[in-house]
């Protein structure tokens, strides 16, 4: 059985070696090929879930090794994989989502003469996060970790013609390389200090060195995290990424790819529980974008931008859940499930809405599409109530775990403050989300033709692009309640990143009912201030904060000033130093000789007699010198 | 004064009762005694054959007399003269041994492939049907006068040139080998004299072909009166000139001290401030510095065949003699003169490298790189060792070859105002003539001393061999002045293969076999000593014992 | 009195001919006080040959005379040449060739 | 005696270089195909130098050893170890795809006389750099090295300073006058070092009393040749200088982006991919071997200069604005990273430096020759003169990628395997070093990715809107190399296994162990 593992990344990486060295003659079949072989994966990996169910708890992981691969004297790295609970469920999640976001492609990239690439980096997304997702070692990790960095990167500018497409994948990739130094140099630690970098040994054998070195470990791994995941610091990214295709950004930027961080954080979590200073960083980040996300995404217009701060903001919850530890982590896998299917669900939603609107992403010129798009708006509508928690659907189940999970953090302030933001984080998710829904779907109709006259013509998406929508609406319903029948989610999980019940601070029906009435109040809020008056076309100027907020609380231009420019400055300064400096002493050198044989020629006056001079002062110090010799 | 003091003046030589006639080995002087005996012949010929044929029997006489003196020079070194049979003869005059062999050998082979540079007669132009060779029709007739023209119609050829030539060989051979102060300075003389006319004798830009002959002239006899006065010198401190018993007198293992004697050695200063003379007159033959000053003027006027010759044969013939002198006559001194000497060969080095960096004349160029290779050999001749006598030995062998080669593709570079020296000219020659530019690079390689190349088999002999001297520092400076050097002739080769060739260029003229051959052999000696030195490294390495 | 004076006497005379080589300007005269740098030679070599008391030194001091014979005639060959062609003998106009 | 394969490999596209040079003017294209046939010959050789080689066995195997210069102790020995036998293998598999990219390079526009043969010059003047590569990467003796490491100067001259980018900003005039600058600096800068290389060449022959590497390494080691500390350290430095400004590091390195610039692509791969490297294997051969206490005494600043060279050049690249001079400093940067590796002395880095100089080679070729490819389109080396190339040339652009991504070590392509093994092997010794590196992996993101960007993506500029995709020649050189990249990021065993036997060597030479994980040094 475990001879299957290779094929979950074996089918998408065909199809994506096939479709991008096909040419032209694929062009009309690529985006079959690339499904079929997607669908394929998820085939398998079903396959294996059922076989996995089959066992008993402690024995179904299993473990698939191919070959070794940089074997060097004293360093052994492996193409293993291990196909545990945890790996399962990205598998799952991945290659389902990727299934459904394939076939939704086929519709939404139609009129794309780069449909057979746009399949192509597609599959190439799939194998890579799969083999992050089941590779046994952090090296291999570290392969599918750059591997879907690589797609994410052609995916986002994918449209390359546009610059701006251009520079936020560039983007995209340099800062994910901030966080994948982290990651290279933890596992450079962990060689120094266990003498491998396989999960098995490492996560074994932490309690055999220091707690300040699995510190160390610890935050480097957060460092990754906080690239993969979008989360602060290295946030900036996600915004500039919406520039990809819609599927895109609801696949790799909401489903999968940008919750790798969450699983690398679930996945050491031995390092982490033996490292409490390290969780406590967690901890911050999470909670500080959790808030930060939903901030920015309250003042966006762009449809996708909105989703994407709800989406960092979503990651923000489980990074949190993820750095309480055992009581956490479980949730954190769980809320990414459901969060999986919800925000994929709305981002093809939006999908769904720009391409009825000729590509318009200006919530502004929406309004009142309920009547034209019916079934977009009801999924949409689904995934709405999934992510702000209403009581019943998949967010509900996860989120309030998660927030019950931060009031436990400790007994003492923490507890409060975690538990405080978690809850205030969900109102403001209902606000934002409240917004978007209200402005797209609500209220008159706002869109004018354009300059070249064309008005937009609102329509249903076609079928390829429903159905999938259709489904994932299915699993933002109910997916959360199914996990949560007698804690099944957690039981299913629990060998790998054991499980505690959380112990809050406060009562957990307290909490239930303070988040509901957090988020009505949240959306309240929201339908008083677009749902009452008409929503103006062009944005007013807002607060100050609403204006930061649009400029992502100013992150970029931070970047800008102190990395872009100091960069720029630094090197100008660095070519101009190696042109005049190191280069000027070679030629300094060759110049000064040549001065020199021009100042010695002069001697060579072309007169005998000054010729006579130098040889009769010549023999005179000959003579001179052989006395002198003989006197000392 | 007195007359009692005049009376003793001429009674104190002892009476002499009669001379018994001196022996002369002729058998060992052979080599020598063909090329001055031929050199003679050739006299004779100037003056009873007939004008047109001269220059073939001249030619005739020339190279029969030098091969048969190569082929003396081989006998008797394989009659063991060179090692086992080494023995000094006439007298005591001259030492036949292995260096003497060896450098006589170099020098004839140099010798003959010179004179067939001189014997060239197809790079210039016929001048009124008849063909010229690079020497004046008339060295008597005025430049530029009515004379001059009439002896070019008439096709006068200087034809003097051969026994000229033969004559300074003559005076070559005998100067590495000779055995005592006095035979030197007559060697010195021989070879000087011809040369300073044959400098003369250019046929393009006589002016300055005359200049340089009085500046070598003038100079050339000064720095003779002052290894004369060396001599005198060292005469009075030893009492005599023989270079056995001025070393006996040095090491002080003379039998009999007269008193005489016993009173001029206490005088050390005779010694040094002699010894010190005798070396600046060798050190200006070789072209070290600061006696080097004639070295790029007479280079750039003579007649570029005769520089090449010169060039070649008087520093082997010249570095011949110092050895001798520093190691048979003056070991006793080496404390005195090797330090004198490092810093000789360090400013030598040094100045003949960064000069020749801004020259724009290639003879001026190729004057001054010999100055810097002279200091390169001066390296070795300090090291003071058996292997620093046969590094320099090889050396000598080695660059005399190339430098030939050099002047000779020299002599074929011309254009309307003959030879065309000056290195704007060779612009883009690699387009014209990849050959020719291709085998001056070569030259150009070796002299740089790029490995594979005779040049670099012989830097590293003699650097080498001063190392294991001692004279580690004396290497370090010669490296880096070799990499100062390395820039000019990259820059030639520069020139030659990556700038466009100029419009009014000059032309390669297609020479006769005899250059060809010149040429050829230069090659051929290049790349040979570079890639298997080791045969000549094992007859210089015989050939490094001097007999005393 | 000692033949040493002698020998102070040619060093004397060697001393003239160098300095007259060095400013003298007329190529004739420069050579003229080359010769008179050899003749300071001969009289050295004499000099000690007489201290010796053995002939070498004289012997030499002929061989000296003939040598410089030999140099005249090549010499004066070459400074007429010269003179012909440029109409003076001044060692420092000859000066076409330089740096 | 047996078959003198290693001979045999160097003698053939020597002769190859001989036959080359003679084909007539007339027949340009006969001398190509030639030129091709030897170095394929050259590859075949290799190959059955690499199936002959056993890992496992003798340090030098396919030895030779004749008699030459007896007078300077000097031996024709030669004799491979697992390192040697995998540059040789770099060597003659990179010459075939010089060849084929430079296929047209060298046809001379139809000036010059009839004797000019360009095109038959440059092709032999590849073989014979070939041939010298090959040869330095078998001498076991010192002095036959040193020979072959100044000789291969020279044809390395005339290729830079004889076939220039024909794509030059300037005049043909300004362009003839920095071209034959970069040539000279090229020959001059080495030349120097090679030169301060034979006095301490020399030195070494004055200490030791001759040159075979392996007797004096033996007796190095078993005590025999004792070398005063200062001795030692001085001829060290004569060696290593010579090699830092071959590799080159910084403050060294002004003279390769000359030379890149200038040369055309094939040359300026036949550079940075094939005769530098010499200089790091010399690194790991000689000075390493000679001087192991003098090594040891100089890592700590050679490691600091290689940092630089890392991040220096790294930050170079990113200010550049022509495409060559770009890769030249990327390339410098990456020395840095090879030199490191091989003064962190640990198998992890040692063996990543051995397999970087593999993997650079490779991906330096790709990345260079399919920008040679787009200059030679578009004449121009200026990277603002491009744009939108993806959208007309999809192919190229891919491959052109691919190149970046490889120089930005992307995981599943070869130079990541080294990178990382670089970068563990000098952690595990010295972990602030190895810190301080990775921040180079982000800026090799930012230099390759910024070229990538301004070159390949945005709106088509109008000048390159015409411009044809790879043509088969060009695809016949790229896709093996790609391929190549792909196979040894995933599979490098091969090379690896070939390479350790020779590291463990080199570390008992320097006796050098490894440092043991924290945990079992508790244990």
């Amino acid at each position: 059985m475990e001879n299957l593992i290779a094929l979950l990344v074996a089918a998408p990486l065909l199809g994506a070696a096939v479709l991008l060295c096909g040419g032209r003659r694929l062009d009309r079949s690529g985006h079959w090929i690339g499904t079929l072989l997607a669908v394929a994966s998820f085939a398998v990996g079903v396959l294996l879930f059922a076989d996995m169910l089959g066992k008993d708890a402690e024995h179904r992981a299993l473990h698939q090794s191919l070959f070794s691969w940089i074997p060097v004297e004293g360093f052994q790295a492996d193409v293993a994989f291990q196909l545990d609970q945890l790996s399962m469920t990205f598998v799952l999640l991945i290659t389902g989502v990727g299934s459904l976001i394939h076939v939704y492609s086929i519709g939404y990239m139609e009129h794309d003469e780069r449909r057979r690439r746009f399949f192509g980096y597609l599959n190439l997304f799939l194998a890579a996060m799969l083999l992050l997702v089941i590779a046994d070692n952090y090296l291999l990790l570290y392969v599918g970790w750059e591997g879907v960095g690589l797609a994410s990167y052609l995916l986002i500018g994918f449209w390359q013609h546009k610059p701006s497409a251009a520079t936020a994948a560039k983007k995209a990739f340099l800062v994910n390389r901030v966080g994948d130094m982290g990651l290279s140099i933890a596992i450079m630690l962990m060689f120094t200090t266990f003498g491998t970098f396989a999960f098995g040994p490492v996560l074994e054998s932490t309690g055999e060195t220091s707690e300040g070195m699995l510190t160390a470990i610890g935050l480097l791994l957060l460092l990754a995290a906080c690239g993969k995941s979008a989360q602060v610091p290295l946030q900036s990214w996600l915004g500039d990424a919406m520039e990809g295709p819609t599927p895109v950004s609801a696949l790799i930027h909401a489903a999968t790819m940008v919750t790798a961080g969450v699983y690398l954080i679930t996945r050491s979590g031995a390092i982490f529980n033996a490292a409490p200073d390290a969780q406590l960083a967690v901890v911050i980040v999470g909670a500080v974008t959790l808030l930060f996300g939903a901030i920015v995404g309250c003042a966006k217009d762009d449809i996708k931008k909105a989703l994407a701060g709800s989406t960092m903001s979503q990651i923000g919850y489980m990074i949190l859940a993820a750095g309480l530890g055992p009581i956490g982590y479980a949730f954190a896998i769980m809320h990414l499930v459901t969060h999986g299917f919800f925000k994929a669900g709305l981002f093809l939603g939006a999908g769904s809405v720009m391409h009825g609107m000729n590509d318009e992403v200006d919530m502004r010129k929406y309004g009142g599409l309920r009547k034209y798009m019916p079934v977009t708006f009801v999924t949409f509508g689904l995934g709405y109530l999934a992510i702000i928690g209403f009581p019943g659907l998949s967010g509900f189940w996860s989120k309030d775990k998660i927030i019950e999970a931060a009031f436990a953090y400790d007994d003492g302030i923490r507890g409060w403050i975690f538990g405080g933001v978690a809850l205030l984080g969900a109102g403001i998710t209902a606000f934002y989300m409240t917004r978007v829904m209200i402005m797209t779907f609500f209220g008159e109709k706002r869109w004018q033709p354009d300059e070249s006259g064309n008005e937009p013509h609102p329509h249903e998406s076609p079928k390829s692009m429903t159905i999938p929508m259709i489904v994932l609406a299915f699993g933002s319903v109910f997916a959360g309640g199914l996990f949560s029948l007698n804690e099944s989610f957690v039981k299913w999980l629990e060998p790998v990143t054991q499980f505690e019940h959380p112990h809050p601070v406060i009562s957990v029906p307290a909490i239930t009912a303070s988040t509901v009435v957090v988020l009505l109040l949240g959306a309240a809020l929201a339908y008083v201030m677009y749902g009452r008056k008409p929503v103006p076309v062009t944005a007013p100027r807002g607060s100050l904060l609403t204006r930061a907020a649009r400029r992502d609380l100013l992150q970029d231009d931070l970047n800008h000033v102190v990395l872009v420019r100091g960069g720029e400055h630094l090197t100008r300064s660095l070519v101009y130093v190696d042109h005049t400096m190191v280069d000027g002493v070679v030629n300094g050198t060759a110049a000064g000789f040549g001065g020199l044989s021009g100042r010695m020629r002069k001697m060579q006056n072309g007169f005998a007699r000054s010729y006579a001079v130098s040889m009769f002062g010549g023999t005179a110090i000959l003579i001179a010198a052989t006395l002198l010799m003989r006197a000392v | 004064m007195s007359a009692s003091a005049v009376h003793s003046l001429w009674t104190t030589a002892a009476p002499i009762e009669k001379i018994d006639a001196p022996t002369i080995e002729y058998a060992q002087l052979l080599p020598t005694l063909i090329v001055i005996g031929a050199a003679v012949v050739g006299i004779g010929v100037e003056a009873f054959v007939g004008r047109k044929a001269r220059y073939y029997v001249q030619m005739f006489v020339t190279v029969v007399a030098l091969v048969a003196a190569f082929a003396a020079v081989i006998g008797l070194a394989a009659g063991g003269h060179a090692s086992t049979e080494a023995q000094i003869v006439a007298m005591g005059a001259i030492a036949v041994d292995g260096p003497a062999l060896f450098l006589q050998g170099t020098i004839l082979l140099t010798g003959l492939v010179a004179v067939f540079t001189f014997a060239e007669r197809r790079l210039d132009p016929q001048a009124h049907g008849n063909q010229v060779d690079s020497f004046t029709a008339q060295a008597a007739s005025v430049p530029g006068s009515d004379g001059e023209k009439a002896a070019i119609k008439a096709g006068f050829t200087t034809t003097e040139v051969f026994p000229l030539a033969l004559f300074a060989i003559g005076g070559m051979l005998v100067f590495p080998a000779a055995n005592d102060l006095l035979t030197l300075f007559i060697a010195l003389e021989v070879f000087s004299l011809p040369l300073y006319l044959l400098c003369a004798l250019a046929r393009r830009k006589r002016l300055m072909s005359q200049e340089s002959a009085v500046k070598y002239f003038l100079l050339g006899a000064f720095s003779s009166a002052f290894l004369l006065f060396g001599i005198a010198l060292v005469y009075g401190y030893a009492g005599t000139v023989s270079y056995a018993g001025i070393a006996d007198v040095v090491d002080g293992t003379v039998q009999n001290i007269d008193p005489a004697l016993a009173d001029t050695m206490g005088n050390d200063a005779l010694l040094l401030v002699g010894g010190a003379m005798l070396l600046m007159g060798l050190l200006f033959k070789v072209g070290a510095v600061p006696f080097h000053m004639w070295t790029p003027d007479v280079y750039q006027g003579a007649p570029t065949p005769v520089t090449g010759f010169m060039a070649a044969a008087t520093k082997v013939a010249a570095f011949g003699a110092l050895l001798r002198l520093l190691y048979v006559v003056l070991p006793g001194l080496r404390w005195d003169w090797r330090p004198v000497m490092w810093g000789v060969a360090i400013v030598t080095m040094l100045l003949g490298a960064i000069v020749a960096i801004t020259q724009t004349d290639i003879k001026r160029l190729l004057a001054y790189s010999s100055i810097a290779h002279a200091g390169f050999i001066l390296a070795g001749v300090i090291a003071a060792t058996p292997d620093g006598i046969s590094s320099v030995l090889f050396y000598l062998g080695a660059y005399s070859f190339v430098t030939v080669g050099a002047f000779a593709v020299v002599t074929l570079v011309r254009d309307a105002g003959g030879e065309a020296t000056h290195l704007s000219k060779w612009a883009g020659l690699g387009r014209r003539s990849p050959l020719v530019a291709a085998v001056f690079a070569v030259f150009l390689l070796a002299f740089a001393g790029i490995p594979l190349t005779s040049g670099f088999s012989g830097k590293f002999a003699v650097f080498k061999a001063a190392a294991e001297g001692g004279a580690g520092a004396l290497v370090v400076i010669g490296v880096i002045s070799s990499a100062i050097a390395a820039f000019f002739y990259i820059r030639v080769i520069v020139l030659m293969f990556f700038s466009e060739p100029k419009p009014e260029g000059p032309t390669v003229a297609v020479p006769s076999p005899l250059t060809m051959t010149a040429i050829g052999v230069g090659v051929a000696v290049t790349l040979v000593l570079g890639v298997a030195p080791q045969y000549f490294l094992d007859l210089a390495g015989q050939a490094g014992v001097f007999v005393r | 009195m000692s033949p040493v004076n002698y020998l102070y006497l040619a060093a004397l005379l060697f001393a003239i001919g160098s300095t007259g080589v060095l400013i003298r300007r007329n190529a004739i005269v420069v050579f003229m006080c080359i010769e008179l740098m050899l003749n300071a030679c001969n009289l050295a070599l004499v000099t000690f040959s007489r201290m010796h008391g053995n002939l070498d030194g004289q012997i030499i001091a002929f061989f000296t005379m003939v040598v410089a014979a030999a140099e005249v005639v090549v010499g004066l060959a070459i400074i007429v040449s010269l003179f012909r062609s440029r109409h003076s003998a001044s060692v420092d106009d000859a000066s076409l060739m330089k740096l | 005696m047996s078959f003198p394969l290693l001979t045999a490999t160097a003698a053939v596209p020597a002769i190859g270089a001989i036959v080359t040079a003679a084909v007539p003017a007339a027949r340009r294209t006969a001398a190509k195909w030639l030129a091709l046939f030897f170095s394929l010959a050259t590859l075949v050789l290799a190959i059955v130098i690499g199936v002959r080689f056993a890992p496992g066995g003798e340090r030098y195997q396919l030895t030779e050893s004749h008699a030459w210069i007896a007078d300077f102790g000097v031996r024709y020995e030669l004799g491979v170890d697992g390192i040697g036998v995998a540059l040789i293998g770099l060597t003659a598999l990179l010459i075939p795809f010089v060849i084929l990219a430079g296929w047209h390079d060298a046809d001379p526009e139809e000036t010059g006389s009839k004797r000019w043969r360009p095109t038959q010059g440059f092709f032999a003047l590849i073989l014979m750099v070939e041939a010298m590569v090959i040869l330095s990467f078998e001498a076991t003796d010192v002095f036959l090295f040193y020979i072959l490491f100044e000789a291969m100067l020279i044809p390395m001259y005339f290729l830079i300073g004889g076939f220039g980018d024909r794509a030059h900003a300037g005049s043909d005039e300004k362009a003839a006058t920095q071209r034959s600058y970069a040539a000279v600096k090229f020959l001059l800068y080495n030349l120097a070092g090679g030169l301060i290389m034979l006095a301490a060449v020399i030195g070494l022959y004055v200490v030791a009393g001759n040159f075979s590497l392996q007797e004096i390494a033996a007796a190095r080691a078993s005590g025999e040749l004792e070398m005063a500390t200062n001795t030692e350290r001085l001829l060290f430095l004569g060696f290593f200088f010579a090699f830092a400004v071959k590799a080159p590091l910084w403050p060294l390195h002004t003279w390769l982006p000359n030379a890149m610039g200038e040369a055309t692509a094939p040359v300026a791969v036949l550079i940075t991919a094939v005769v530098d490297k010499v200089g790091t294997f010399a690194m790991l051969r000689f000075c390493l071997q000679l001087f192991p206490e003098a090594s040891k005494w100089a890592t700590p600043v050679i490691l600091v200069l290689a940092l630089i060279s890392i991040v220096y050049g790294a930050l170079l690249a990113v200010g550049q604005r022509d495409i060559k001079r770009l890769v030249a400093y990327a390339s410098i940067s990456h020395f840095g990273f090879i030199i490191m590796g091989i003064f962190a002395m640990t198998s992890q880095g040692q063996s990543g430096a051995t397999l970087y100089m593999i993997n650079h080679g490779i991906s330096t070729a790709a990345l260079m020759l399919v920008a040679g490819f787009l200059i030679s389109r578009r004449g121009s080396r200026l990277i603002a003169d491009y744009g939108g190339v993806q959208k007309v040339a999809p192919v190229l652009a891919g491959t052109f990628l691919v190149g970046s991504l490889a120089t930005l070590s992307l995981p599943g392509l070869a130079p990541f395997v080294s990178e990382f093994l670089v970068l563990v092997g000098t952690f595990t010794r010295y972990p602030v070093v190895g810190i301080i590196a990775t921040f180079g992996i982000v800026l090799a993101a930012l230099y390759t990715l910024v070229l990538y960007q301004r070159t390949m993506t945005g709106p088509v500029k109008v000048e390159v809107a015409r411009m044809p995709d790879l043509r088969v020649r060009e695809l016949v050189v790229v896709a093996p190399l790609i391929a190549l990249l792909i196979f040894l990021g995933v599979y490098p065993k091969p090379v690896t296994e070939l390479v350790n036997p020779a590291v463990g060597h080199t570390l008992s030479d320097v006796q050098k162990k490894d440092p043991k994980p924290e945990v079992e040094a508790a244990k």
